[in-house]
């Protein structure tokens, strides 16, 4: 079995989970530079797309799967985090769309697809203390693992790891964009709580993968 | 946490209920949840729709009704709504001019009322965006998610709405509501935090003696953190950032604004209004209009901001034409 | 205490200086104290008096405009103005046809308002006053100084304000006055206790989880201090002895005003009006007329109160009258 | 020398210093049970009392001074003590606007008119815990000695003695009449500040009378 919609289904499932466990400790994390509501947001998110889940159609492909999951979180989630997944999704379903089951270059096609939706819609950069600086790590990694010859799910593997390193990274740093960005040198010593939770998800990818 | 509320997570619905009870010039939509004019959409007039988290009352709801707000759409408590309601106010209100956006700059609202014009576009629904951005303490908006949109806003949808109402075309309605926009400065200052229901305690600390210069609606840190001062020392404090930003100069008619952050009394209100008019005085610049209340809030923090448009005379006669919503009315 | 105020003795004539510098409409005079509309004495027209302890804006001074009253005496916070004053108001607004003073029912308010009546009658002027005491907090009025005059004022200057504007003659309209205060029933509630600014501490105190039941304006005791309930609960608690006063029954027309004390957010008054106005729906009672904001505070206190006004038909045409006044309007 | 025009006018100054020297321990009486303003009125008011004084001419009698406390306690005081004090005294200079100085009866006569200008106005009976809960034993008192034959100085020393144990007999009282009347039986134990004010007027006029 690859990475088809059986495992897209698993990892909208396990996703749900992931965010619903880390549901404190992510608005802990936005409480102390941000307004306090992203565990919230996300749980609500992804609550909703397990919902809809069922409804899909028995034939339905991955990135039917993926478009769900963004047309939900936009109309679910709210505040900033809710169209910028959802463009992430959004993008990435249709970087995918035709196929049945991602292969690597399927993978690293669809994390770059979301990645520059995020880009698009948010306009942050590596660097900004967003979920950015995990995102852009975890396709760098993803490309370089494909480029020498890994398999989906070792690239997802690949891409979780690197953006748990990225998130890491954003305790340094000052945020230039979002609500953090208002508190100046005040925000250094906290990590972002969108870097973390893009890092939850490419995780719970990669965990879903390799089980598959 | 002492608050008038049942469940947290009803705060919104419940308010909307009684709004609707409260108005019948309103028709209020639950599910999408938005408060839009009884006589929307009106054929040929551009439709005005603003919206944002919850909290910041009379800001939006309070400003729909003729010459104003077409629609507000209200998100839970200082969280942006998502698409889908702002798109199903668009919707209502377009009577086949387009719509007209009116956006406070903060990421998640930018995001998803982007996101719903693009789907009114899709739709057929000619939208048009402007962000409201006039809160001056952010100082670095080059490294910054931008300056908020904060008081200003009343005015952007005031004189918008009379642009409206006299049947500018879309065009010319997003004009005027970037040009009130170019022109509008505002800082605010707390004396004490807001506490979000859901959250359940205040979203920040001030010491007994602390006061926060440049607070933003949903308690984002300003500029500085020092000790009360008296009354008049901080409006000079937070008038000379407004004044200096523009620059506003002598000669100039103003509208200005002292706007109550929601628990500060309206006695205290009118101590500050008369420093901010004093000081323009002294610098030549002419009160033409005045407001003072609680216009944009932020729950129940004690404070207040000021918010100061200079004005020319196309936006005083538009300042000046009717309004008729449940939180400003005149005119007519 | 934080407060926006520079010296606390200065409170009220610096709030005045801003009330006139922000309402070319009003003439204020600053020695003797009191706000009147500009075109007063309006000739042949009864004029209307209110006044009182200040720190409970709008209320008084924000009511003072056509359709509503001629002039307005603020005294110190929360103590009655003297005789003087209240004097000088009367004179400014007698047009011929004589002055009605509305006074709500504290002892120094009734006594300083009865002593200015019987100067200006010996000058002359016809004055007759009424006393409002809506507050059914007060259960044994027999044993104590009587109930005391709440939020309900608004309504009487309001109706009584419409029936001067019409015309009618002195014994007319406070007979108007009258018969409003006789079918209008208030109870309040306080979260927390504002601060007197001289005082410089809180009025009473409560509790983290404490509210009293029955609250004065000035923070007077209620019936009951309760742990904190939803707010449904609380509306019911100072619902029923309002009904159970007068009483109303079904098939009745009221007016219902949920009175913001000050520092509780509008959203939390709308989640209280929408309970209130289904219990009146309940029992059969129509709210024909609905007004929900800060009409009488008691500076930034936490709470809220519930005023209902039963109606005649008279009573909602004068209701519904044109007001122009600084917190009340609509019409013309 | 007897209670001439330059008796009521140490009696006005004495006043005034009394009271600024009580005021604090007025207003904690007041904030007990009331609103924590009654030494500040009374405080606001002799002060204002002080600086007319001089305005009066050389040939005033003792009732013109006593109705200039009147008229300018009334236009300064406000609240609920500002009336009653303004009629009291009113009433009181009436009753001995023609005497060029006060034997008893005329004190008498005074404290009589005084006492029942007050009830005038504010319609208390004793026991309701107010200023007549002072003024009424000391008339009482007060014609009690001038029957007997007491001077005025005397007179008006028996009269400050009964302001002074009435204002301690409202401590077990409930009131009836003012703010306090809201607070029911939580009054119980308090002192009333009008009472209390009453006795310290009245002291000072026994204190003025027996130095002339
Ligand atoms: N312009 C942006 N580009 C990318 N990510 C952003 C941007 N603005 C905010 N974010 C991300 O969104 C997260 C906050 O999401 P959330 O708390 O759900 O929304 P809100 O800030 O509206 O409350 C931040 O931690 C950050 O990672
Ligand atoms: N109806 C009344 N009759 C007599 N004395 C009264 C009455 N009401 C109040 N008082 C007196 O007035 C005093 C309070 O005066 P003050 O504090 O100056 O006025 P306010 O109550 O308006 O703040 C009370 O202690 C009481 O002695
Ligand atoms: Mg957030
Ligand atoms: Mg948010
Ligand atoms: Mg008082
Ligand atoms: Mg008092």
């Amino acid at each position: 079995m690859g990475l088809d919609t059986a495992w897209a289904r698993a990892w909208v499932s396990r996703s749900a989970e992931v965010v619903s466990e880390h549901k404190t400790e992510l608005i802990t994390l936005d409480r102390e530079i941000g307004d306090g509501d992203h565990g919230e947001n996300l749980d609500r998110g992804f609550t909703a797309v397990l919902a809809k889940l069922d409804d899909l159609p028995a034939e339905a492909r991955p990135g039917d799967v993926l478009k769900l999951v963004a047309t939900t979180l936009i109309s679910t989630v709210g505040g900033a985090s809710g169209p910028l997944y959802g463009t992430a999704y959004l993008k990435g379903a249709q970087a995918v769309a035709d196929a049945d089951s991602l292969d690597a270059d399927a993978v690293v096609a669809f994390l770059t697809a979301a990645r520059d939706g995020v880009v698009l819609r948010g306009k942050a950069e590596v660097g900004d203390k967003t979920m950015i600086d995990a995102w852009t790590p975890a396709v760098d990694a993803a490309s370089a693992a494909a480029q020498s010859g890994a398999g989906g799910a070792e690239v997802l593997s690949v891409a979780a790891e690197a953006a748990e390193r990225g998130a890491e990274t954003t305790d340094a740093l000052v945020a230039r964009k979002g609500r953090a960005s208002y508190l100046g040198e005040r925000a250094i010593g906290h990590r972002d709580p969108g870097a973390v939770s893009t890092a939850l998800l490419l995780r719970a990818a990669a965990d879903t993968a390799s089980a598959s | 946490m002492k608050k008038l509320i049942n469940d947290p997570k009803d705060v919104v619905a419940e308010a909307l209920a009684g709004m609707e009870l409260a108005h019948p010039e309103l028709v209020i939509s639950h599910d999408p949840a938005f408060i839009a004019r009884r006589d929307a959409p009106v054929q040929g007039k551009v439709g005005l729709v603003s919206g944002g988290g919850s909290g910041h009352e009379p800001l939006h709801g309070g400003f729909v009704g003729p010459g104003m707000l077409d629609a507000a759409v209200p998100g839970p408590v200082f969280t942006s709504p998502t698409p889908d309601p702002i798109l199903a106010a668009t919707k209502a209100v377009d009577g086949g001019a387009g719509v007209l956006h009116i956006v406070k700059n903060y990421t998640g609202d930018v995001l998803n009322f982007e996101t719903a014009a693009d789907l009114a576009d899709a739709e057929g629904i000619r939208v048009r965006s402007v962000i409201v951005n006039d809160d001056v303490a952010v100082k670095d908006s080059l490294y910054t998610a931008g300056r908020r949109g904060v008081a200003g806003t009343v005015l952007v949808e005031k004189i918008a709405g009379a642009a409206a109402e006299r049947g500018d075309d879309l065009d010319a309605v997003a004009a005027i509501a970037q040009r009130v926009n170019d022109n509008v400065r505002s800082m605010g200052v707390a004396l004490t935090s807001g506490i979000v229901p859901h959250a359940g305690e205040p979203s920040f600390t001030l010491a007994e003696d602390e006061i926060e210069i440049g607070i933003g609606i949903h308690g984002e840190p300003g500029r500085e953190r020092i000790s009360l001062e008296p009354a008049d020392a901080i409006v000079d404090r937070i008038l000379r950032p407004i004044l200096e930003d523009l620059p506003f100069s002598s000669g100039d008619q103003v509208v200005l604004l002292v706007n109550g952050m929601g628990g500060t009394p309206l006695v205290e209100l009118y101590v500050a209004f008369r420093r901010a008019a004093e000081v323009l005085q002294e610098a030549g610049i002419t009160v033409a209009r005045s407001l003072v209340g609680n216009y944009t809030t932020s729950l129940e923090m004690q404070g207040f901001s000021l918010t100061v448009l200079k004005l020319d005379d196309e936006l005083t006669a538009l300042y000046d034409a009717p309004v008729q919503t449940a939180a400003l009315r005149w005119g007519r």
